[in-house]
């Protein structure tokens, strides 16, 4: 046991926890990409990891790839297809096991938000936001296809919200079965995993509820760091600590120490 | 028959685009092939009003964006990936000086794909139920918006899935590692949807980082997926992906993108940047010496530089691209 | 980390193949790459009822038709190109032991790509107006036929076209030139609709005219176009496309192409065949025996071995692939 | 002058003459490849060639390739794609300015039939033709999307019926504007080149009329090969000879002597 970790690295390794051996699986850039590498370079030495570009068979070299097209990537893939390929053949088509992708909005149906911040409810009429985001990406095929995936997120109050201003990459939608209503293939978003703890739907109203906390965090920090009434699971747990096995692996993928920063 | 298809990047922009145009690039990733050297020409040339096709934002888009040549853009991903937001971008953006029609990375290639097959509509299994299908920007006033990604009932079983409308750009600028004078290309690294765009476009025109001679797409006839007969012109232009990465050619440039993207974030510093990097080199060599010859050097010699290794026997020396394309435009 | 996928011919038939099972090769051509070799094994192990999925027709569609273990087809072209009529496929049809369904062979691609993106429907602007939309074989006794390619509403302009029902076939057997133990593999000469293939099925297994080693793919990651990800297993077989060619591997057969067509023509001249050239060997060393090791060093010399030359350096020899095989296999 | 030529050379020499230069072209095997080979030998040297499974800049070597992935082809070729890029992209998109196919029959709108052949009109139950035939392969595609394509054919009274039992490949299905009511988007066929003449289709109706007849041929032996009442164009003319030129260029791409048999 250690006590020496960040908080993100904590949230690395418990999103890396999730992922199985075997399992075909999507990362994105930064810290979906190391949740990632740490979970094969840990437990799931068997994962058939990809990228949104078709980037098969590669191991990150000399740091954390800038972007999924980058030499650090680039240098030691088996395979290099397409976008078509990866994000529609594997992804869009209900075959990938398990996607990973980042939020800056998240809300209670685990519907996410990487589109724009407006000031207030965008209204009727659509307008510019206040502050523009990067868009949809390959994250709304994963969140659309993905058998499942996890959402990655700093656990902040404007980062949780009731009902984010703009669906950019769908959770459950209104909840319920809305997602299956409008004729998606994946099965949905299985859990947010935040810097404080994690979350997991509720499997008949898909509301997002408080599975778990980490060793440092505890229901109360979380909860006043939600933007909606967040039900705490009967079964709330604590997330065992990184073992020093699990912090030696991320720290060999994290080598440029982005998540201790 | 061979034909000579190499051409001037300055008599490219002349002759292939216009003002108000459909122009499409960017069928790369924000850190990887992408054919930026072309939009600095672009801006060169003072095109406006443009109607960018990315699939993904690059530096290319950005820095349009920020110099205010494009009104209308459609994109997967707006941002630069492990480099932050795109200023230039978002800035044009935020003020309204540019609509944004955001769609995914799949949808992107999806509407490329229809646009190459010249299908009416593409399936779409993504994008539905979210904002990417009820809001559009370029009809904003309408909401739920039933047009930007309408539905279509399956024939088969009669259940509704989204339909999304094809791309056909009046051109593409397409970045490619290796073409031969003919406008058959070998891309390293991923094709992100290159290959899509390059039979989507009405017109497309490569950026090649070297040319080779013909008997290197005779040798490995499998990786040339562009081949001649769907190009325009070729132009020689050793890092046109600058300040991005060509795998196998160089890597990025860190330090650039990040200084490219601080000036982009102004309109001072987009003016500056606009001066000091798109109206200050006379040509090729003039640009190349811009980007530096050290920095040029320790760019190639990266990791990926093995993955040009098959290909260098066929490289045409610098002296007879460039006599080449002196041919070609006389 | 490497997994060992490398498995024996008849392990393969064993574990992937069961009777009126939906069965894919022949992503390939009439005279060009196809999995010809599991199609003899199927024999040998007396698979029946096979519906098979051929993108075109080819020896192996025309051997499992004449030896009456396939009762439906679905192919875009059913023929042996410059070899003539397909003769055992033909009389299986003639004799209503088959029921062929048939499209073009665009629509056979579309449809397998269809199955790769897992779409309901694909839309279809060929085949729409002849009898390739209005007869159903599966469907005789209605006409014209609204369910084969049904009609389906363009959502942007209110036209009608077609639809195409996508394809996912239980297993793809599909002969590639290269492959490394975990299933990574390069094609050399034309696709054909391999690639579609290779997502849209539910299993893949590879028949590799060679094994090399995975620094080749990463020497060549743009001519992996199947990555193992996406690959069951792999069968080491050298010449399993023959009578057929293999580009930069080995040319066509000419003779026996044409003596097994004669032979398929009849029900005696198939069974004759299916004794000399399907039941007759043990092995793969068995095979290349029957097949001639004279005319194997004469097919291998033609004029597209220069296409093999990149990759020479990676071949494994042959006692290492069987010896990698048995290794898998225990 | 010569007249020493066959029937075969003729027709061939009369289709490539249809093709010009520049080109955008699709060629299938035996005939057809002769005589759009013989065009970019003769007077199309920039035609732009393909295959149906997207093998550009070849030319055959070594003999008239067995098929359009044998090696005679793959020798010398540039690119190797796929049928879905060449007969997708570049052929039913619209794109691809001229295609030649072969028919077993070809009826008096254009329509051929490579499917087979059957005792009498197949009726309301299909069930299997006498004699099965090689189906659609490319040449629907191709009918379907070039802006405009040839029909090359052994001038035969079986072989010009008044309606196909069954169209493999559209012309003008019933005549008049039927291709366009369909929604097809090729041009349809532009002309059938027999080893008798050279019938177009009158601009209105659709219904083939005999344009041409052969040096050796005439307006009779042409009507009398004919299963429908073939009109005649009040300008029907004599096709010129092969000059030397042409035949010389058609015999270096017909090594084999296909043609001549």
């Amino acid at each position: 046991m250690t006590t020496d970790y960040s908080r993100q690295e904590m949230m690395a390794i418990a999103t890396g926890r999730e992922i199985r051996d075997g399992e075909l699986a999507i990362f994105g850039v930064g810290l979906s990409m190391l949740a990632g590498y740490f979970a094969q370079a840990h437990h799931a030495p068997g994962v058939r990891a990809m990228t949104e570009g078709g980037v098969y068979g590669a191991r990150p070299v000399g740091g954390l790839p800038w972007g999924i097209e980058c030499n650090r990537l680039a240098v030691n893939a088996v395979s290099f297809t397409s976008a078509l390929d990866a994000l529609g053949c594997l992804v869009a088509s209900g075959r990938c096991d398990v996607g990973i992708i980042g939020a800056a909005q998240v809300d209670r149906f685990g519907n996410v938000n990487t589109t724009g911040i407006w000031d207030g409810p965008i209204g009727e009429i659509y307008r510019p936001p206040k502050t523009r985001l990067t868009g949809a990406g390959g994250a709304n095929d994963i969140a659309c296809g993905a058998k499942r995936y996890l959402i990655m997120v700093s656990h902040e109050p404007k980062r949780f919200v009731d009902r984010v201003s703009y669906v950019t990459s769908p959770g459950y939608l209104d909840g319920g079965d809305a997602r299956e209503q409008v004729g998606l293939i994946g099965g949905g978003p299985s859990a947010i995993i935040t810097t404080l703890g994690i979350l997991r739907p509720d499997p008949q109203s898909r509301e997002f509820q408080l599975d778990a906390y980490f060793p440092f965090s505890g229901a109360e920090e979380i909860l006043s760091n939600t933007g909606w009434d967040l039900k705490v699971a009967a079964d709330v747990r604590v997330v065992s600590e990184p073992s020093s096995e699990e912090l030696a692996a991320l720290r060999r993928v994290d080598e440029t120490g982005m998540l201790r920063r | 028959m061979p034909t000579n298809k190499l051409i001037t990047l300055a008599e490219a922009v002349r002759r292939y685009t216009w003002d108000g145009m459909q122009y499409a690039s960017g069928a790369a990733l924000p850190v990887g092939s992408d054919a930026i050297v072309f939009g600095r020409e672009l801006l060169r040339q003072q095109r406006r009003e443009l109607h960018a096709i990315f699939h993904a934002n690059t530096q290319q888009l950005n820095l349009l964006a920020a110099a205010g040549a494009v009104t209308r853009a459609e994109c997967g991903f707006s941002g630069l990936e492990g480099f932050g937001f795109a200023n230039g971008l978002r800035r044009a953006i935020e003020q309204g000086r540019l609509v944004l029609e955001d769609f995914s990375n799949l949808a992107m290639a999806l509407r490329l794909l229809g646009g190459a097959l010249n299908w009416p509509f593409v399936p779409a299994t993504v994008n539905i139920g979210s904002d990417l299908q009820y809001r559009r920007a370029f009809e904003p006033d309408v909401h739920p918006n039933p047009n930007k990604i309408p539905s279509v009932t399956d024939p088969f079983s009669g259940k509704q899935i989204g339909a999304f409308s094809p791309l056909r750009p009046d051109l593409a600028a397409i970045h490619v590692t290796l073409a031969d004078p003919e406008g058959d290309a070998i891309m390293l690294g991923t094709e992100w949807s290159r290959f899509e765009l390059s039979r989507a476009a009405r017109r497309v025109v490569l950026l090649a980082d070297a040319i080779v001679d013909t008997d290197c797409m005779r040798q490995y006839p499998n990786l040339v997926r562009i081949p001649g007969i769907v190009v325009e012109a070729v132009v020689y232009w050793p890092f046109a992906a600058w300040p991005q990465a060509s795998p196998g050619m160089h890597d990025v440039d860190e330090a650039h993108m990040k200084a490219m993207n601080v000036a982009l974030g102004s309109d001072d510093g987009t003016a500056a940047y606009i001066r000091d990097y798109v109206e200050s080199y006379a040509d090729l060599d003039g640009y190349l010496d811009l980007i530096g010859r050290e920095t040029i050097s320790e760019l190639s010699n990266g990791a990926t530089a093995f993955l040009l290794d098959p290909y260098r026997r066929w490289l045409l020396p610098h002296a007879e691209a460039l006599a080449l394309t002196a041919e070609a435009s006389t």
